[in-house]
């Protein structure tokens, strides 16, 4: 095998589930037997070896497909932000989540897999994928499953430290599998009583949004088991207006924005059992005809502590509307800085956490469009990003 | 253990569905159902003002002839691709699908009767998507913590298989 | 459970893989354990049930769906020829072959697997699926593995008698994988000694096509040993004008009409040894633009004795251009018959073997048309056959 | 045993191979190859004329300086999307995806100096289709009972896995 060629370095672990410890948790490591014999390679000139990614950039953009209406074969599409020049891609499975780790090295997809396509014997694993080699290096199998559910970003996250990737289960009981992804292993379920999603609280902590409004909080140990339960009060009319799941959240700072249907905003410091504070509202006077919705409808940009939404016309229980607009709040002063109009319109939106953002918007036709989230003009756009590109994510979030 | 207290949950649940299938029981049942645990109190279950406004919305323009379209009456609060137009009809499923026997709720009006029906969207399951007549309803949708009121699950759940093949949307009885 | 309502059977297996005896030599049949308790099931004024389909019509057209590029989710839909309505679909595995049985209770599927979508562990299998309820009915390991290309008709047959399935096989060594259908088990693999593609020529022989242009015909016994091995004389130049793998066979009357990419049409009886006809010629004078082309180019219609071939204006080595045209011969009279032309141009054609028999062209844009082939009139179309429709199967063939 | 037949003819091939990496040796050892068993004499194998033809009328419209279009020289006889624009190039496989040994081979006319090369058109294997820059050229390609000269076949043999990825275009040097 040929180690080095054109500053590139080969991978070597091809179809493989790693070496070393993470694949005692996993499938076994079985390689496919070649059915070739080595000597009968084809010679030639040049050599033929696998790119190797540098360390990701805050600016690439990650895009999970479920593929609709294929979802056995969901994909991550790997995007440099400044060109939407492809860097990579990988293959999951049914109803994938994403998780991407604080230090690039890593990013996990729940995911489900049959051992007949759609049907046979079902397995549930979180599989960690390296950043550079983009090879799965470990797989941990979820015993109890996981949610299945058209992919929201917030059913799975990674504590504080990134040592816990949780992975909310409703089947239909409400759980969170806790995976110790530095030892790629399972330790069990924490009971959320009802109260569903991940938001990350702490290194041994995390956050569930309960029917009636109200943040569950629990804290467990390295076995897996809760340690502490407490229970917050609502904080907005889960009947009458009910945030989004897709809340804004910024892992490293902590920080979170709960966007209501209605256009209210609830910063929640994420740090230990949630702390809501003051809500405000997106529209002001003269903005009644608009409102937030969309898919990932919301994105913080931590550094210049901006909020970004997806906004359009709409009357009411139009929450699933693509945004024809994104609207730029200083969450500070709670003033709107921008309205952008976008070139398509669209449900899902994300922004880089660089000194010079990138404001990523993607439309239902599998469009992808880049704003500049400093001036808010318009860089670049790319169409056929598979068939049904779903979410976005980024290193730094 | 977390399902053993479900499944006790269930089986109370449902003898009290049993003895009375009415709209409110079954709500009642779904809130029983879907939070699961003991803390939290049940969720506000009577919410029949705010869902016929959204019914009768959809019925302005809904027919009663043709379910393989998106604005046939009982696709008021369906989300996916309509059994329908995949070898099944409302309710039967395609070929070599299962019905789950769980499902969210909506309220739709029939408009040849004016009157207001409750209707199960039980997935067909066991299936990759089938892919043809994709329809979305989002009147009185909630987010997935939520669920009883969510359109994006898999509601295959007690089926033969999680694979969602197909939307059905199956007559429970007069709201 | 309901057995019987609005007068359709309910089927009982789900996404089982069959009881009784098929299941010994296949998968386990894991039934996945219902994640609610009986007492949940939500009760319905309307029962729900699952449809079960009549015996298949010969009109009814199954169109093999490879999904480029999502490989890992293939797809055969079933639709009514006469108006193209959906009767079903069922889901398969990486690059499947079809074969379908003569009696018409049964289709195979030969397909691959790995457990993890597109890596980990790869597995081959024969599955049988129900006509009727279109339910997984048994599975057949293939141990040696099975061809991967872009599906051919002719990579998977079936023996006179419907016994034994045959599945071509190069991992790059080439062979006949052997399975008896009736016990559901594999027996053994035939070399084919560097011979492709599988066309069936009695109860316990099958012939292949050899790169230098004759025939191989192997006769095996209840073991799946060959027991007879014969080599023809070829019988085309296989450098200068080759003949298109799709050859229209009709298995019942033991027909095969090979056509050349220049257009030569060789007629073969497949009845033990295969018996080469006189070759002739689809073009005649004026017709010098015009030459065979597509993918599964070639159609019989047995009981007219008429063959059908899609047909484009182009030079050489436009041998996979679809075709603009469907001409029609009688092969008794070798006469050119009609010339239909193709609403959408179409790489892929077959015909029913009713007697007042539909033709169908299916496009590259997923568009199926349905012709009348005795009037050669277009009677309808319809678009949406997902995104790569590939084959078209009919039971008669 | 098949295999055991191929490994030793595999071998003693490699072994000219690597004593003349000439054209003529090259399609030689593919025909042996591929033919696989002893009962079939090896093909003809020198073909120049007829594939210098294809490739000439290929390189009429053919570039050499974007390898993520159709018409780029090496492509003139590929079939697939180019891993060019899947994150790699012609001849690295994008990130996580694993270069096949063995290939088909074509014959391509370099516009800049009038050359013709042979091309092993070896796949990127391990991961479901890229995707990206369908490209089908057919001039000069057989049925796949001559796989040698077959461009629809999964070229993975040897590879990790056998799952198509994306259409390389590797160099082998001077027809």
């Amino acid at each position: 095998m040929r180690l080095r060629a054109l500053g590139v370095v080969v991978g070597l672990c091809g179809a493989c589930l790693a070496g070393g410890p993470v694949a005692a948790q996993g499938q076994p490591a079985t390689p496919i037997p070649p059915q070739m014999p080595p000597a009968a390679a084809q010679p030639t000139q040049e050599d033929h070896p696998t790119l190797v990614l540098p360390e990701p950039s805050p600016r690439w953009i990650y895009v999970l497909e479920p593929v609709f209406p294929y979802l056995v074969a969901s994909k991550m599409w790997i995007f440099d932000g400044d060109d939407l020049s492809v860097k990579g891609m990988v293959n999951g499975g049914y109803l994938p989540n994403a998780v991407m780790s604080h230090d690039r090295s890593r990013f996990w997809l729940t995911e489900t897999y049959w051992s007949r396509g759609s049907r046979g014997v079902r397995t549930d694993v979180v599989t960690a994928f390296d950043t550079k080699t983009l090879d799965p290096v470990g797989e941990v199998v979820l015993p109890k499953g996981r949610f299945l559910v058209v992919p929201k970003k917030h059913n799975a996250t990674l504590t504080s430290d990134g040592r816990y990737l949780l992975s909310f289960n409703m089947d239909p009981a409400f759980s969170l599998s806790v995976v110790d992804v530095k030892e790629m292993k399972y330790l069990g379920e924490l009971d959320t009583q009802g109260c569903s999603l991940a938001f990350p609280t702490g290194n041994t902590s995390v956050a569930s949004l309960c029917p009636d409004g109200r943040f569950l909080h629990l804290t467990f140990d390295s076995a897996g088991r809760v340690t502490k339960t407490e229970l917050g009060e609502p904080f907005f009319d889960s009947e009458k207006d009910p945030v989004f799941e897709h809340a804004a959240i910024h892992r490293p700072s902590k920080q979170g924005y709960f966007v209501s249907y209605d256009g209210w905003v609830y910063p929640v410091q994420l740090d230990g059992m949630p702390k809501v504070g003051t809500r405000w509202k997106l529209q002001g006077a003269g903005d009644e005809e608009w409102r937030p919705g969309g898919w990932q409808l919301a994105a913080f940009h931590a550094a210049s502590n901006r909020l970004f939404v997806a906004m359009h016309k709409g009357g009411p229980w139009t929450h699933k509307q693509a945004g024809d607009e994104v609207w730029v709040y200083d969450v500070r002063s709670r003033q709107r800085l921008q309205r952008i109009p976008l070139a398509h319109h669209s449900p899902t939106i994300a922004v880089s956490q660089d000194e010079k953002p990138l404001l990523f918007a993607l439309t239902e036709t599998a469009i992808l469009q880049v704003y500049d989230a400093v001036t808010y003009e318009k860089k670049t756009e790319r169409s056929g990003i598979g068939i049904s590109p779903w979410l976005l994510y980024t290193f730094g979030e | 253990m977390i399902l053993d207290a479900f499944d006790r949950m269930m089986e109370s649940a449902a003898r009290r569905v049993a003895q009375r299938s009415s709209r409110r029981g079954i709500l009642a049942r779904l809130g029983t159902m879907l939070v699961g645990g003991a803390v939290l109190p049940l969720l506000p279950v009577d919410k029949t003002g705010a869902k016929l406004a959204h019914a009768n919305e959809f019925a302005k323009t809904a027919q009663t002839t043709d379910p393989t379209k998106c604005n046939y009456w009982r696709h008021c609060s369906s989300d996916g691709y309509l059994c329908s137009c995949c070898g099944g009809t409302v309710n039967v499923c395609p070929p070599g699908s299962y019905a789950s026997p769980t499902s969210w709720i909506g309220t739709c009006i029939n408009p040849d009767d004016g009157q207001a029906y409750l209707i199960a969207y039980q997935d067909c399951c066991g299936k990759d998507s089938c892919g043809l007549c994709f329809c979305l309803g989002t009147e009185g949708e909630m987010p997935s913590y939520r669920p009883e009121l969510n359109n994006d699950i898999v509601w295959c759940f007690g089926a033969p298989s999680m694979v969602y093949h197909c939307s059905s949307q199956v007559l429970i009885g007069k709201a």
